[in-house]
Order: structure tokens, then C-alpha cells, then sequence
């Protein structure tokens, strides 16, 4: 019983984490790709919570606890990396298309 | 032994401390130095007798079969009491020629040093040891070259004698090593009675012969490699007088007479001495003809009587020598007065073209003197040391039946004679020009060459004072069995005729240039090997320059490529030259894949694919840090989460580091034109990208398959609780099984922090106007101002 | 980066975090002999922490605020783990050999374990976290 | 046995919610919406995770650790949402779509924020 369950848990939390990859890929602009990045981070920190209770081990409670810290470091660093300088929001198209999105 | 060898270096910090004080006359006091080294030698001398005796065995490098070993045998002695006491002489003239305004200190510090350094290659018995010395000496040559560091010459002297002696000085140490491995020994005295047939593969031997005689040719400045000694003359010229005509250029005779009983059977011994020897006896001699600088005519000299030294020890190879270290001391004791009494008369009058001299005689009789017994010595006349020595020199060359090399003395010779008269009467006699200002030298200055000149005069007018000293000195390899009788006239034979010969001939040649003014008197452009070993330098450093440009190594992207291309192919090359030993072992993986961690790998390669797709910088830092993150989960899935935490945190670290790294540059525009030029390369790179994980995974298979039979990692495992008292052996090997590796590491980290703050800083302060040069490599700094 | 992000939420909270994570840091330092941690884990946690302050409080006032220059601490690390690794051979033992410590009763922890090389683990730690905090700081104002 | 039901369901409504937020990531149009299923379902999918994991394992100090993680991603992840919220709304101004007056406005209205391949 238990095996299925951590087995489900594990499914949904990889198929979550493929969306997010999915997001990362074809996001149009550079926030949502921060904001797919954080859900990874969070769906690996899942996958750990799920091993730990699969495997009985109580190693992983640090490494989950230092993913959230740096899944949180990314996001920060990249929002004032943004913050500091918006020309790098706007749309940089293909052929041209940015120019007239620059006006 | 070692009060001999190191007293002169002993004195230096005397040296050092005494200097300013004394000014001047520290010279003087310099010259106790090598008084001390040479009472300490005659004391040794006597006691021991000239036996060859090997002292103080001291292992240094016993590994490599590196000692402290010193052999005191008639050779060695010879050589060091001609080093102390032309030393004291040489201080004593230097005390007088360098005025006020000289560093004293910096130049008898590397006298002394030179000193040391030369006793330690003569008395030295390991030639590993010898070699050690024999680079020494080299670099105190170098730093009394360039003594005038203001003036672009010497500089120039310096560089080409330190970098010809020195890449002579490798080959001799091939030599040394080719010799040591195939006698098993590099001590001198241990090859000097073994014989050469009981060496393992005589085919090295010859090789080893012919390197080390090159390492000597080099320092002796023998043919290919003569055009260091005049660019030399650039020293002053009591270093002109010590080094680079009484001991240093002695060295590779010195080396010749120490491996002459070791390799004389060789038949090649026999052509590639004499002919070197003599062939540059003649070249130097034609040199020394055709210049006009006074200390150049002397330096070519000394080309061409190294010549003849070196040749002397091809001749009698089948019988043992006969008196080298007569010859030697000849030369010594000729050439030493002569640059002295050069050095007098530039120092009097500022000058040393010859061509501008004349009339000097009046000024300074007692120089006048001395210069004419040298020149007379130079040229062999009767009555000199010089006279004897070639006569031994022409009947050794009559009794081995050689007349080749008999024409080529002879030749040679008569141009010493002709070039030695022009020396002598061009300068000393005939009428002084009028725009020659000359004020007399004092009588101290004058003394030390007189003293060289009388020694020359007395003891080749009675040469049996020599014959007790030279029996004695006799080293058993080396020299020939029956005592040497010298004797101002042997009768006449066929020697007398041929010196009377070339005297007239000579005469006749300094007359014939006289007439036509010695308009013919350079050297022609072909024969001055030092401007085209310039030349090589110089075409050597543009060379590199257009390399690294063409290499583009400032724009990694383009450079890159490159390297990771070559490193594809020696791979890929590997793999399939010896693919059936590669390839064996995979049949045998199975390839069962966990759902995990296949759904891990998968990932990352999405994530990464995504790196390549995607086209801004910040974007592909985000999928690379996915990428990362995914990487790290990869660690956990094989429980090992100390690898994991550490991981994720520098990834993290270096992800925020290049953030702000890409926030320095104003905008993406700036990118654009890069961009563009990156577009076409981008298929080449996935490509190679592509070749490279393939590689890679190869090798890991490959590795995977041939594990190390005892691996360390389960050791440390159960040691780890026993000995460091500790369940986590990640961190108990880092601290204290392999405690000394993290010293190291968090030094090196130190290390490499403080470099980049360094250049970090530079750029910083470049931005702001007042830094000259902006950062090295920021290819946006040098390519375009943004 | 010279602005940081102005919410109020955001530079209120950093506090807690930084607290948070130094705390959790350190105890991974304590306990890195016997399970996960060790120096230099701790070390970049901390590094991250400052970091994570200067992103959003602003690099020039973090300069500010730190007690002691970074690098003197860091060096001041390094010294402590030489010095670690040094002592012993003035008791004529070898470079780096390491004692523990076992005590017992000690009052506010009860039974605890500690050596040398937790002292070794602390110059590490020093190091590390002073290097990344300084490269950081002067990567950032150097915009 | 009651304890083994609970980590499950527990497990499965948390990995549910983590789900759904990467699902609502890829549906909902526009940046804003975005980051508002990120903060919200994940943080609660994840720290009904960790109670199932403090379930799961029983010696107390692990406990402790867990719900200091817990107490950590409650801090951090909400925090995160609202910078990137933020960063867009200040980045937007006024040309963000009004709430939907009328379905049919919006069902029509494309996402005003450019596109970035």
C-alpha cells in the first residue's frame, strides 16, 4: 500500500516538475521563467520529502531545508538582477519584431 | 675543503656591511678574501698531496645520486690557486679602476659569488654537483655583465651570454645524465679509472661525449657559439679580465681536461676537439684581425687561444697530455695583463678604438711595458711563456703526425702576430693625435698587470722553475707518465723553424694592413652571429604575439571550440586505435533502468537542451540552474548528501556570481554584433558538444568496467570510526585523514580570492579614468568602448 | 545592482531568514564529524545568507554593516586551521595528528564529543564564508 | 495502521497541490496570475508534505528539524511569489486587463504582457 502511494506522489510531483520545465522552455517573458524555476526547486524538495519517507532516513531534512534556501536565493537574485535594469523585460523577437515592441 | 670553496662567499656580507663605509678601498679589503681561499688551499695542498682525493661525501639528493663530493687532485688545485690569485689581482685592479661613483658593494658581492661559484665547479667531484656550480657561475657572469644595467648594451651582452651558456649548460646536463645511467655513478673519480668498454650500452656513450663537450664549447666560447664573448666586453673590464679571460671561459677547457680520461679512446674525441679547437683558433684569430675595438681584438683573441687550449687536449689523446696546465697558465697570465693594461687605457683616455690611439707610451711607461711583454707572450715570441707553450703545442701536433691541424696553427698564428704587433705599436707608439686627452694613470692601477707581465717574462725565460710544479700536478688519467722538461731550446727542430716563420710572416701581414690603414677592418655583416641571434629573439617574441592573436585566446567563444575540437579527436583517436580492448567489457552492462533515475537523467537533458535553445544570456542561466538543480537531486537519489549540499550551494553561489557579472553590462545590445558572429558557429559547437558527452560517457562505461582491484573507499569507511572518532567519513577524510590536502585547498582558496579581488579592483579603478591599462582580457574593455 | 527591491515585506523578512539559516548553518558545522555538514557546507550557507542580505538590502550598506573585514577573518580562519595542524608537532607528534575529547557531564548539554578537528572545521568555515561574502560583495559594487 | 493512512493521504493531497500549482503555471495567461499559483497551492502542497514526513518518522528531534524546514518554506516561498509579483506589477503599470467586468472581455482580451521567446 505504502509503495503505491509514494509511486503516485512520486508521478504527480515529476509531472508537476515537467510543466514547470515545460514553463522554463517556452515562457514568453523572463518572470515566468523565474517563477517555473522556483516550482522546480520546489517539486525536487517534494521528490526528497517523498524519498525520506519511502527510505525511513532522516539525512535528507538538511539538504530539503538548503533547497528551499537557494531555490529562494535564485528568485531574489534574478527579480533585482531584473529590478536594477528593465530594458531586459521587453520582448527580444525574432527578426526584428522587437524594434516596433521597443516604441 | 668547504673554508676554500665558501670563504669568498663568507665575505660577501662582510662585503655588503662594510661598503658604503669604505667606499673605494673596500677592494682591498675584498682581495683578503681569495688571499684566504688560496692559504687555505696551499695548506690542503700540502697535506694531502696532489693523490686525487675525494672529500666530504655528504648525500644531498641521494635519490638521484646527487652528493656533496669534492676531488682534490692536481687539475683541481691548478685551476683553484689561478682563480684565488688572479681574484686577489683582479680586486686589487678593480679597486683602483672603479672611481667614486660605482656600487662597490653590488659588484664585489657578485665578484665574490662568481668566485665561490667557479672553486665549486673546479673542486667539485659529482658533475651533477658540477653542473649545479656550472650554472652558477653563468648567472654571475650575467649579473657582472650587466654590472651598467643603465646602458642597453650590456644588457644585451648579458642576456646573449646567459642565454647561450645556459641552453649549452642543458645539453651538458644531458650529457651528465646519458653518462650516468649508462655508468651507473657520477662521480668523476670513480668514470676516471673505470675503463669505457665495461659501460652497459657504449651507443649513449658517444652521445654523451658529444653534449658534453658541447656544454663546454659553449662556455669556452668555441665556434657556433663564440659571439657571446665580445657582446660580453660590455662589462667593465676588470670582469672582462677575470671572467671572461682567466677562469670563467676556462670552464669548458677545465670540463674537457676532467672527461678527457673517460671518453679518449673514443675515435670522434680526437676529430670533434681538435677540429672545433682549432678551427675556431683560426676563426677567432681572423675576427680579432678585423676589429677596431681594443677589448674586442682581445676578446676574438681569447676566442682563438681557447681554441687552441681546447685543441691541445685533441692531440695528444693517444699518449696523455703534456702540459695543459702550462698552457693554461700561459694564457692566464698573457691575456690577464693584456685586458688590465686595455682597461688602463680606456680608463685614461675614455677610448678604445684603436684606430683613434697612438703615442700612449710617453703617457704611462710602466703600462706601455707590461702591454708590450703581453703582446709579445700573444704572439709567441722567445722569451715568453707564450713561446714555450706553442712549441710544446706544434711538437705535439709533429709526433701525432696531424698536419692539418700543424698548417692550421700555423696560419692562425701568424694572424695572432699580425694583429698583436697593430695592438701594440698602433697604440703605444707612433704620434699621439691631438684631440687625445690623456691623463697618467697612477702608479697602483698599473701594478697588477706588471705583476702578470713579469710572471709571463720570468717564467718563460727560465721554464724549469715550472718543471717541479707541473710533475706534481700531474693527474693520472689525464697526463702522460714521463716528467715534462722545459727548456727554453730544444735544438733546432722543425717547431723553432716554423715559430721563426710565422713571426716573419706575421710581421709582414701587420705591415701590409698597416699600409693600406686597416681600411678592410670590420667584420663582414655574414660573420656577426650576435646581430642574428637577435634578430631570432626578436622574430621569436613577434612570432608569439601574432600566435595568441591569431588564436584569438581573448575571445574564449572563438578559442574554445578549438580546444575542446583537439581534445574530441585524441580522444575519439584513442578510443579507436585500441577499440577492442575499449569495447570488451560493455556486452557485459546491463541496462536496467530505474524509473528514477531515468526520469532524473531525462530532465537534465531537457533543462540543458533548453540552455542551447534559448536564446538570452539570463534565460540560459535560469535552464542551467534547473539543470543544476535536477544534477544535485541525482546525488541524493545515491544518498550521498553531503555531495549534494555542497554541490547545490556552489552551483547556486556561481549562479548569483555571473548574475552580477552580466549586470555590469549595460544592456543585451551590446551583444548583438556578437551574437550574430556566434549564430553560424552554433551548429559546429552542438556538434562537438555532442561528440564530447559521447566521449565522455565512453570513458565512464570504460571506467566503470576496470575498477581498481582494492579500492581505498570501503577503508575509510571502517577506519573512519576506530581512528578519527568520527560516523561521517566524507568529512572525516577531509579533516583528518587527508587533513593536509584542505590546508592546502582553503590556501589555494585564499590564494585565488585575492587574485580576483586584485583584478576585480583594477577594472573597478579602469572604469574610473585613472587606471593606464584596464583589465587584461575583458574583451569588451579592449575590442569596443561601449 | 545598485537598488534592490523596495518592498517593505521582502527587507523586513530577510532578517528572520538570514537568522534562520545561520542557525542552521552553524549546526551543520557542529555536527559535521559524524553526520552531514562540515566546514565548508556551513560555510557557503553563510556566504549565501550574506549574500541573500546584500541582494536585498543593498551591497554598499552590507559593506557597511559587517563587523570585520571578510578577508581578515578569512585569513584569521585559515591561521586557526594551521595552527591546528601545527601544535601537535610542538608536542613532538606528527604535522596535523588530531586529539578528541570526550566529556561527559558537561552541565547544559550532558554527554559531548569534541576535537580538534572541529576546530579545524571552524578555520574552514571562517574561510570560506569570508571568501564568498567578500568576491560577492566586490563583484557587486564593482558595476 | 491508522498512521500509514494518514502519511498517504496526506503524501497525496500535498503532491496533488504541487501538481496543480505547475498546472495552473501552464494554464493561466498572463506572468501575474503565475506567480499567484506558485505562492499559494505549492507552499501548502509542500508543507502538508512535511507533516507526513514528521508522521513518517517518529524520533522527535527530526520532528523539530522538519517543522523548522516547514517554517522555513512557509518564510520563503510566499516571499518569492511576491517579489516576482511585485517586480511585474511595477514593471506593467496600467496595462494590465482590468478584472473581467464581463466574461465576454476577457475570454477575448490576448495577454497584453509581450511575449519573450
Amino acid at each position: 500500500m505504502m509503495t503505491s502511494v509514494v509511486i503516485l506522489t512520486f508521478a504527480l510531483l515529476a509531472a508537476a516538475s515537467v510543466l514547470a520545465l515545460v514553463r522554463v522552455l517556452i515562457g514568453p517573458t523572463i518572470i515566468d521563467r523565474i517563477i517555473a524555476f522556483d516550482l522546480v526547486a520546489i517539486s525536487i524538495v517534494g521528490m526528497m520529502v517523498v524519498l525520506s519517507v519511502w527510505w525511513k532516513t532522516q539525512l535528507f531534512i538538511e539538504i530539503m531545508l538548503i533547497f528551499s534556501l537557494l531555490g529562494f536565493v535564485g528568485t531574489v537574485a534574478f527579480v533585482c538582477y531584473l529590478h536594477n535594469d528593465p530594458t531586459k523585460l521587453k520582448r527580444v523577437g525574432r527578426k526584428g519584431t522587437s524594434k516596433k515592441e521597443a516604441q | 675543503m668547504f673554508a676554500v670553496i665558501l670563504l669568498p662567499a663568507l665575505a660577501v656580507p662582510l662585503v655588503l656591511a662594510l661598503a658604503p663605509r669604505l667606499g673605494q678601498r673596500v677592494g682591498y679589503l675584498v682581495g683578503a678574501a681569495p688571499l684566504g681561499s688560496a692559504g687555505l688551499l696551499a695548506w690542503l695542498a700540502a697535506s694531502t698531496g696532489s693523490q686525487p682525493r675525494v672529500i666530504l661525501e655528504i648525500p644531498w639528493v641521494p635519490q638521484l645520486g646527487v652528493n656533496l663530493s669534492f676531488l682534490i687532485d692536481g687539475l683541481s688545485i691548478f685551476y683553484g690557486f689561478v682563480i684565488c690569485v688572479i681574484g686577489v689581482l683582479v680586486c686589487w685592479y678593480a679597486a683602483e679602476y672603479l672611481g667614486r661613483k660605482y656600487a662597490h658593494a653590488r659588484f664585489y658581492s657578485c665578484l665574490l659569488f662568481f668566485m665561490t661559484a667557479m672553486l665549486g665547479t673546479v673542486f667539485s667531484n659529482n658533475l651533477l654537483l658540477l653542473f649545479v656550480f656550472w650554472e652558477l657561475t653563468g648567472v654571475a657572469s650575467f649579473l657582472l655583465i650587466g654590472f651598467f644595467h643603465e646602458s642597453d648594451e650590456s644588457r644585451r651582452g648579458a642576456r646573449q651570454a646567459l642565454l647561450v651558456t645556459a641552453a649549452t649548460g642543458l645539453c651538458m646536463l644531458v650529457g651528465i645524465i646519458l653518462l650516468g645511467l649508462s655508468s651507473g655513478t657520477y662521480s668523476l673519480a670513480t668514470l676516471a679509472d673505470g675503463s669505457l668498454s665495461d659501460y652497459k650500452d657504449g651507443g649513449w656513450i658517444a652521445a654523451s661525449c658529444v653534449l658534453l663537450l658541447v656544454g663546454a664549447f659553449g662556455k669556452s666560447a668555441q665556434f657556433p657559439f663564440q659571439f657571446w664573448l665580445p657582446g660580453a666586453m660590455a662589462a667593465p673590464t676588470p670582469v672582462s679580465a677575470y671572467l671572461h679571460s682567466a677562469t670563467m671561459v676556462k670552464l669548458g677547457v677545465f670540463l674537457t681536461g676532467r672527461i678527457f680520461p673517460i671518453f679518449h679512446s673514443l675515435d670522434l674525441w680526437f676529430w670533434l676537439v681538435c677540429g672545433v679547437g682549432f678551427f675556431t683558433m683560426l676563426f677567432g684569430a681572423f675576427l680579432a684581425l678585423r676589429s677596431n675595438d681594443l677589448k674586442a681584438i682581445l676578446a676574438y683573441s681569447t676566442v682563438s687561444q681557447l681554441g687552441f687550449l681546447i685543441g691541445a687536449y685533441g692531440v695528444g689523446s693517444k699518449t696523455g697530455i703534456q702540459a695543459d696546465t702550462l698552457h693554461v697558465l700561459s694564457h692566464v697570465l698573457y691575456k690577464g695583463s693584456l685586458f688590465m693594461t686595455a682597461g688602463i687605457v680606456d680608463h685614461c683616455t675614455g677610448l678604445r678604438d684603436v684606430r683613434k690611439l697612438g703615442g700612449l707610451g710617453r703617457y704611462m711607461p710602466v703600462t706601455a711595458f707590461s702591454a708590450a711583454i703581453g703582446v709579445a707572450a700573444l704572439a709567441g715570441l722567445p722569451l715568453t711563456t707564450g713561446f714555450i707553450s706553442k712549441e710544446l703545442l706544434l711538437a705535439d701536433l709533429v709526433d701525432a703526425r696531424a698536419w692539418v691541424w700543424f698548417a692550421l696553427v700555423a696560419l692562425s698564428a701568424t694572424l695572432t702576430v699580425a694583429f698583436a704587433a697593430r695592438l701594440f705599436f698602433n697604440v703605444f707608439t707612433g704620434s699621439k693625435p691631438e684631440a687625445l686627452s690623456v691623463h697618467r694613470p697612477g702608479w697602483a692601477i698599473q701594478t697588477p698587470p706588471l705583476l702578470l707581465a713579469l710572471a709571463a717574462l720570468i717564467l718563460g725565460t727560465f721554464p724549469g722553475l715550472l718543471d717541479g710544479t707541473l710533475n706534481a700536478i700531474k693527474v693520472a688519467g689525464l697526463h702522460g707518465e714521463e716528467p715534462i722538461h722545459l727548456a727554453l731550446w730544444h735544438g733546432f727542430n722543425l717547431e723553432v723553424l716554423t715559430t721563426a716563420l710565422i713571426i716573419v710572416c706575421g710581421g709582414g701581414l701587420y705591415l701590409l694592413c698597416q699600409k693600406s690603414g686597416w681600411k678592410r677592418a670590420e667584420i663582414p655583416t655574414f660573420l656577426r652571429f650576435d646581430a642574428a641571434f637577435e634578430r631570432g629573439l626578436d622574430g621569436l617574441s613577434v612570432f608569439s604575439k601574432r600566435l595568441t592573436l591569431a588564436l584569438r585566446a581573448d575571445w574564449p567563444p572563438a578559442y574554445l571550440p578549438i580546444v575542446i575540437f583537439f581534445l574530441l579527436v585524441s580522444l575519439a583517436g584513442t578510443v579507436a586505435v585500441s577499440s577492442s580492448r575499449f569495447f570488451e567489457g560493455f556486452s557485459a552492462i546491463d541496462i536496467s533502468l530505474s524509473p528514477l533515475h531515468t526520469f532524473v537523467a531525462v530532465m537534465i537533458a531537457a533543462s540543458l537542451v533548453g540552455v542551447i535553445v534559448l536564446r538570452r544570456w539570463t534565460t540560459q542561466l535560469i535552464a542551467l540552474s534547473v539543470a543544476g538543480f535536477f544534477l544535485t537531486f541525482y546525488f541524493v537519489l545515491y544518498r550521498a548528501p553531503d555531495l549534494a549540499m555542497t554541490q547545490i550551494l556552489v552551483e547556486s553561489a556561481s549562479v548569483v556570481m555571473i548574475l552580477l557579472l552580466l549586470s555590469r553590462f549595460p544592456s543585451s545590445r551590446l551583444f548583438r554584433s556578437e551574437e550574430k558572429r556566434e549564430a553560424k558557429g552554433r551548429i559546429f559547437r552542438v556538434i562537438l558538444s555532442g561528440g564530447v558527452g559521447l566521449v565522455m560517457t565512453g570513458l565512464v562505461l570504460f571506467a566503470d568496467r576496470h575498477s581498481h582491484p582494492d579500492p581505498i573507499g570501503p577503508k575509510y569507511l571502517e577506519l573512519s570510526k576506530p581512528l578519527a572518532e568520527g560516523t561521517n567519513a566524507v568529512n572525516t577524510i577531509l579533516v583528518d585523514f587527508r587533513g593536509f590536502d584542505t590546508l592546502g585547498e582553503i590556501t589555494v582558496l585564499l590564494i585565488a580570492t585575492l587574485g580576483a579581488l586584485g583584478l576585480m579592483m583594477r577594472y573597478k579603478r579602469g572604469r574610473a579614468g585613472n587606471d593606464p591599462a584596464p583589465a587584461p582580457g575583458f574583451f569588451l574593455e579592449k575590442k569596443r568602448r561601449p | 545592482m545598485k537598488a534592490t527591491t523596495d518592498s517593505f515585506l521582502v527587507r523586513a523578512l530577510i532578517g528572520l531568514v538570514f537568522l534562520l539559516v545561520n542557525i542552521v548553518s552553524v549546526y551543520l558545522l557542529l555536527r559535521g564529524h559524524n553526520l552531514p555538514g562540515g566546514g565548508f557546507i556551513g560555510g557557503l550557507m553563510t556566504g549565501m545568507s550574506f549574500i541573500l542580505l546584500g541582494l536585498v538590502r543593498g551591497w554598499e550598506e552590507l559593506q557597511r554593516e559587517l563587523p570585520v573585514p571578510p578577508l581578515r577573518l578569512a585569513s584569521f580562519g585559515l591561521l586557526l586551521a594551521m595552527i591546528t595542524g601545527t601544535a601537535p608537532m610542538l608536542f613532538g607528534r606528527q604535522f596535523l595528528t588530531q586529539y578528541q575529547l570526550h566529556l561527559d557531564y558537561v552541565p547544559l548539554i550532558g554527554e559531548v564529543h569534541i576535537g580538534t578537528p572541529l576546530l579545524f572545521d571552524i578555520g574552514v568555515f571562517l574561510l570560506v564564508s569570508c571568501i564568498t561574502v567578500k568576491l560577492v560583495i566586490v563583484l557587486a559594487r564593482s558595476t | 495502521m491508522i498512521r500509514e493512512i494518514l502519511i498517504s493521504v496526506l503524501l497525496l493531497v500535498g503532491s496533488l497541490l504541487v501538481f496543480l500549482s505547475g498546472l495552473g503555471l501552464l494554464r493561466f495567461s498572463d506572468a501575474l496570475c503565475r506567480s499567484h499559483a506558485l505562492a499559494k497551492a505549492s507552499t501548502c502542497g509542500i508543507c502538508l508534505m512535511l507533516a507526513a514526513l514528521i508522521l513518517a518518522l517518529d524520533n522527535d528531534i527530526s520532528g523539530l528539524k522538519i517543522f523548522l524546514v516547514m517554517t522555513f518554506t512557509l518564510l520563503t516561498i510566499p516571499l518569492a511569489g511576491h517579489l516576482t509579483a511585485q517586480l511585474v506589477y511595477r514593471h506593467e503599470q496600467g496595462r494590465l486587463r482590468k478584472p473581467a467586468s464581463g466574461q465576454k472581455k476577457s475570454a477575448e482580451s490576448k495577454s497584453s504582457l509581450p511575449a519573450d521567446r
